[in-house]
């Protein structure tokens, strides 16, 4: 097309990696150039991107759902405008030996999570309060990111992780684990693409683009996995470096992925996630009131 | 105001007074000195008079808390200051501190080495141009020291108690040899010494100073006719200002 | 004080006032000062500052002690000094983030493994200046000591700890500045109390006022112990001011 | 230094045998050589070791101007020292995470923000000891160089640089091994390059061997510089080691 | 081995050579001398001849590069030393460091600080007992060292040009106090002075070195009888002594 290209940069809040597929997939396949974008992927890991986009100074990021509703609790005019994944990706995890089977099991045992804040946090409350259980009831433990260490030191008991990634580390090192993903419990918004309601009205069509591009992405890299871990290996470090054996367990890190992923109805956001997203905050005080939901996503921007 | 033509620098009604932890310290109470150009001034005064701030003051590193230090024509004097420690820098060879003054003018280097050299010669220490000044004997740093103050040709050359760790036999040789750098040159010189006979065997004029705080109780023109040899020493005239002298310090 | 205090809060309303950032990016004065009083009031930043406070006390104890003892050992033995000066250097070059994982399971995730990376951060300052410090004492008054046959000890009370003085409370300026900072970084890698966490909250939350809240009171954290360390200096080396 | 690295090497293979760690926590000292290998020949190391290298070199050369210069003029006014001291303080005790979105705001995610934050952590350790060593000058020699009329650059270049040598060259030894830290912290806060983000990509992969490649590269780098100052100090201190 | 029971210190061909940059210095040459119990001993001899390197060899801060250094009866002498320079503690007042050797051996305050008091008395500076010793002229400063080596009441005084910065005044009293200190505490007494005079009036006996490398020249007892007031100077024998160490160090 004749239009003018725009310049987005695009922070991701993590290191290259795997998970981050379809956008390298969209890149490669020129998804996003055309629709006139020119993609920059930012990986700053400690970049408050909720923060940068809700003051104009970025255009898009990709967040967690509960990001979004704090966010916009603060002032911030920030919107979801296309859901990546599916199932919120935060579970919880234990060797076999614990018997971990359902979430009332963690009653009395000692949880190492990140800390008390974030996506793991928020998802490891959903999955106690889905066990009728308390903060009392656990012992939790600040971590940092040392899950699959810990575990596998019996430092914890029950590690907190992204399902996608964590249990297959351990196992993939011959531990047996039992995990139990929060999505099997409850419905909560998980990562998706945000921008801010001045660039959703001053240039609606860009922030359709980033978000067909996104969505193709996913499509594409959902069924062509094999092609799209090739791609990985052009934009993930490390990955062409690393053994066939550990290029192996990141391959099913990429498929584990691709299976929490919001394939069904591209870029959806489902209206029930929002509000259990919502009275889930509500409940763990980190909102103190109610927002206007339907303000915070929006699925006017996917494609037919 | 500057000096009266006849003095390089003059000193009026000049007072100091210390302030330190224990309280004030009057140091020096209306000390009144015109030093004459080409003059050599000896000054004499008990322990702890006064004797060094005087000529810390002259060297302009220390202003009087009273009266006024007048130059000749306000002109900038420059000034060669030998130190009761010798105050040589531990991380410059012995010919690099004697230099020192020369780098700090822009000498050429030539011309500079050349100069250094012979007053490394004139102070007798030709073996340890290249010694860090740690390893010097204390007569030895006290030779650096002076032949530093010498490399400058200063217009006013300060000397406290130059000799003070020289045996006598050095200490002959390096006043004789400052008394002719000093007929040469013609230079001013104030020079601090606790010797009675050196002062008279060098000096046109001796100041005696008091107990702190200083005042000037002496101010004695030495007219002996000069050169001055070992028997100048025996004159009577010679032994009179001496016990002069030594009756002042006594008072 | 009070000028550098007002000087630092009319940059900081310039800096608002100017750049017409966002208050979620950079608040102005009274909104922090507003939201630290209710952090003050709901008691959240008195228990996560003590915390923070008692991390930092027992770091910077704790490393000036090490850093102390080792550096006196290092200043008499060139040949310590050149084996162990690399692990020295090592110890500092290592990012927290990388051994995280061997911390957690050696030190598990309590208040120990941060104070122990307190520790570290002071460790160095003090160590570098303890070396230097005692290698600056004049030759000549040690002759002076041992010409009085004094033990090591005396040597070391009377003669290398006062003529080091000057250099080794510059070490402990140092250390004790970064001790703050030291014993935050121990939090961020995982904790659940203390101003790092705080600060992470307030992230996690987009208050920033209540992260500038935790910032603040870590500067002050800083700047008290560096002013303690001040005032000793001023009463340590009254032979040096008078 | 070969003493040294036995040492390191033994203590290590000890630990890897006593406390028998799984490899993806503690590696073996062959398997790291080995990835080490691996990373060298495909060019990933020398890349990122090069992006760090620069950084490091930027923010030691940055921080250290800055910081004697600052350092000058702090040690010549009490009043100036007594008004700045708490910002610089303040300077230290601010975590990088907190001010992260000013940072990228301010200074773009490019090398720029960690050249600054290398300069940042160079800076205070320099700028104390420089304070230190230009108040450590002897008055006697002060007095010197004003009876020979000395120009201000004079009595620093030929008086207090000298006498202060020794202290400022400790300063450079802290700064020169908290540079490679600083650094790294400023590309774990975000960069797609450096020892720093390698070794945050090696945790992400649970690729330990290669987090421990980067560690041991960090290392290499800061006793490296370590060894300049050193090398430095043996050719400036003659003086005092003969 | 052991010196001989009529030595307190018994030098035997004493060697010292220093290393340093430039290679080596002979400083002592095969250097032969007793010390007896209770003598007054003065040393003189030309600037950097190793007078001061003697001395630091006595107090066993030095170790010869050859021959032997024997004391008696293997015995632990006790110390006092007075540099040629003052080395004073900055940090300390001038009564903390006159109290410093009494602190070192565990004195009890009061008796040490009695003690420290009549010497600040003696060496005159009760007016300065509390200030840095940053602000005290350099007479003052020797005079401090002198007070911190004599409160040691030791076996061994050695003293290295003790009075080198003190005029001729406080030099003598501080001479005839240190006489009077030695008469009645009958110590051994080693002091190196440039002063002929000054060795006549207070040795047992003088020594002079030679240039460097230093070798004995002379070993002349002196035996005038004590007390030897101002008279002593113009006796015949004092006179006869006097030029023949300055006969001996002219070599
Ligand atoms: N530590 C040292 N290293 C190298 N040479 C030294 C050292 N100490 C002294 N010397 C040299 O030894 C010689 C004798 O020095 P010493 O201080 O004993 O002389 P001195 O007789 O006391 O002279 P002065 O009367 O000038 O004090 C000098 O040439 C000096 O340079
Ligand atoms: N910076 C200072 N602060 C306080 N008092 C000082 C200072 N400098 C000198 N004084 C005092 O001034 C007096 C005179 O000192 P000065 O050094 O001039 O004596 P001096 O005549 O040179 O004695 P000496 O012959 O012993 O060297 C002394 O009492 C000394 O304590
Ligand atoms: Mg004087
Ligand atoms: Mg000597």
């Amino acid at each position: 097309s004749s239009q003018k290209v725009s310049a987005v940069r695009l922070p991701l809040g993590y290191i290259p990696n795997v998970q981050f597929a379809p956008l390298y997939v969209a890149i490669e396949k020129g998804y996003f150039s055309e629709e006139g974008i020119q993609v920059e992927l930012d990986y700053n890991m400690e970049t408050d991107s909720v923060a940068l986009v809700g003051s104009d100074e970025l255009q898009f990021a990709i967040v967690s759902g509960e990001q979004v509703l704090l966010g916009r609790a603060q002032q911030l005019p920030v919107v979801y405008v296309a859901a990546w994944y599916e199932d919120y990706p935060v579970g919880i995890a234990a060797l076999k030996e614990q018997n971990l089977r359902s979430p009332h099991d963690l009653k009395g045992k000692t949880i190492g999570l990140p800390g008390l804040y974030g996506a793991s946090y928020i998802g490891l409350e959903a999955l106690l309060h889905a066990g009728g259980l308390s903060d009392a009831d656990v012992t939790l433990q600040s971590i940092g990111y040392t899950q699959v260490e810990s575990l596998a030191n019996r430092v914890v008991d029950v590690v907190d992780i992204y399902t996608s990634n964590e249990p297959i580390q351990l196992q993939a090192r011959g531990y047996e684990v039992d995990v139990l993903p929060v999505s099997d419990y409850l419905s909560l918004v998980a990562n998706g693409l945000i921008t801010n309601e001045k660039t959703m009205e001053e240039d609606p069509d860009l922030v359709r683009g980033m978000v067909r591009a996104l969505t193709r992405g996913v499509t594409y890299t959902a069924e062509h996995a094999d092609e799209a871990f090739q791609i990985c290996k052009k934009y993930v470090d490390n990955l062409a470096s690393l053994t066939p054996e550990e290029q192996e367990v990141q391959r099913q890190v990429l498929e584990a992925s691709i299976k929490i992923w919001q394939v069904e109805r591209p870029g959806y956001s489902d209206p029930q996630a929002w509000q259990n997203m919502q009275d889930l905050l509500l409940r763990m005080e980190l909102l103190s009131s109610p927002l206007d939901l339907s303000a915070a996503y929006s699925n006017t921007f996917l494609p037919e | 105001m500057t000096a009266s033509t006849a003095s390089v620098i003059s000193l009026q009604h000049i007072q100091m007074t210390f302030h330190d932890q224990n309280g004030e310290l009057e140091v020096l109470r209306d000390i009144q000195v015109e030093i004459r150009p080409q003059e050599f001034l000896c000054v004499l005064g008990p322990s702890g008079c006064g004797k060094s701030t005087l000529l810390r003051m002259l060297a302009g590193l220390l202003a009087p808390t009273g009266g006024q230090l007048l130059k000749a024509d306000n002109q900038q004097l420059s000034v060669g200051l030998v130190f009761q420690q010798s105050n040589l820098m531990p991380w410059r060879t012995v010919l690099d501190n004697i230099l020192l003054p020369l780098e700090l003018r822009g000498v050429p280097q030539d011309a500079a080495l050349q100069k250094a050299q012979d007053l490394i010669e004139l102070v007798g220490l030709q073996e340890f141009t290249n010694v860090w000044p740690e390893s010097l004997s204390g007569g030895m740093a006290q030779r650096v020291a002076i032949a530093r103050a010498l490399i400058q040709d200063p217009d006013l050359l300060l000397l406290d108690e130059p000799f003070g760790s020289l045996d006598a036999l050095t200490r002959e040789k390096m006043g004789a040899e400052l008394l002719r750098i000093w007929q040469a040159r013609r230079k001013t010189v104030v020079m601090v010494t606790h010797s009675i006979s050196e002062a008279l065997l060098l000096a046109d004029r001796v100041l005696v100073l008091s107990q702190r705080p200083a005042r000037v109780l002496l101010d004695l023109p030495v007219r002996l006719p000069r050169p001055r040899g070992e028997e100048a020493r025996y004159s009577a005239e010679f032994q009179a200002m001496a016990k002069q002298i030594r009756g002042a310090i006594s008072v | 004080m009070v000028i550098t205090i007002a000087l630092f809060l009319l940059l900081w309303e310039l800096l608002v006032l100017l750049l017409q950032l966002p208050a979620f990016i950079l608040p102005a004065p009274i909104q922090v000062a507003e939201r630290f009083v209710r952090a003050l009031s709901d008691g959240s930043l008195l228990e996560h500052g003590a915390a923070t406070l008692l991390e930092v006390v027992s770091g910077l104890s704790c490393g000036v002690l090490f850093a102390s003892l080792l550096g006196y050992l290092l200043a008499k033995s060139r040949f310590l000094e050149n084996v162990l000066q690399p692990f020295l250097v090592a110890s500092q070059a290592v990012p927290t983030i990388a051994i995280a994982p061997l911390l957690v399971i050696w030190f598990g995730s309590g208040i120990f493994s941060k104070v122990l990376i307190c520790a570290l951060t002071v460790f160095f300052p003090v160590l570098v200046n303890t070396v230097v410090g005692l290698r600056a004492v004049p030759e000549n008054l040690r002759d002076l000591m041992r010409s009085m046959r004094a033990t090591p000890w005396q040597t070391f009370s009377q003669l290398e700890l006062p003529a080091a003085l000057p250099i080794l409370l510059g070490g402990l300026r140092i250390g004790a500045t970064l001790s703050v900072i030291g014993a935050v970084v121990g939090e961020l890698v995982g904790s659940d109390r203390g101003l790092g966490f705080l600060i992470n909250v307030g992230r996690g939350q987009y208050d920033t006022a209540l992260v500038f809240v935790g910032v603040l009171t870590l500067v002050c954290l800083a700047v008290l112990l560096y002013s303690l360390v001040v005032w000793l200096e001023k009463r340590l080396l009254r032979w040096k001011l008078d």
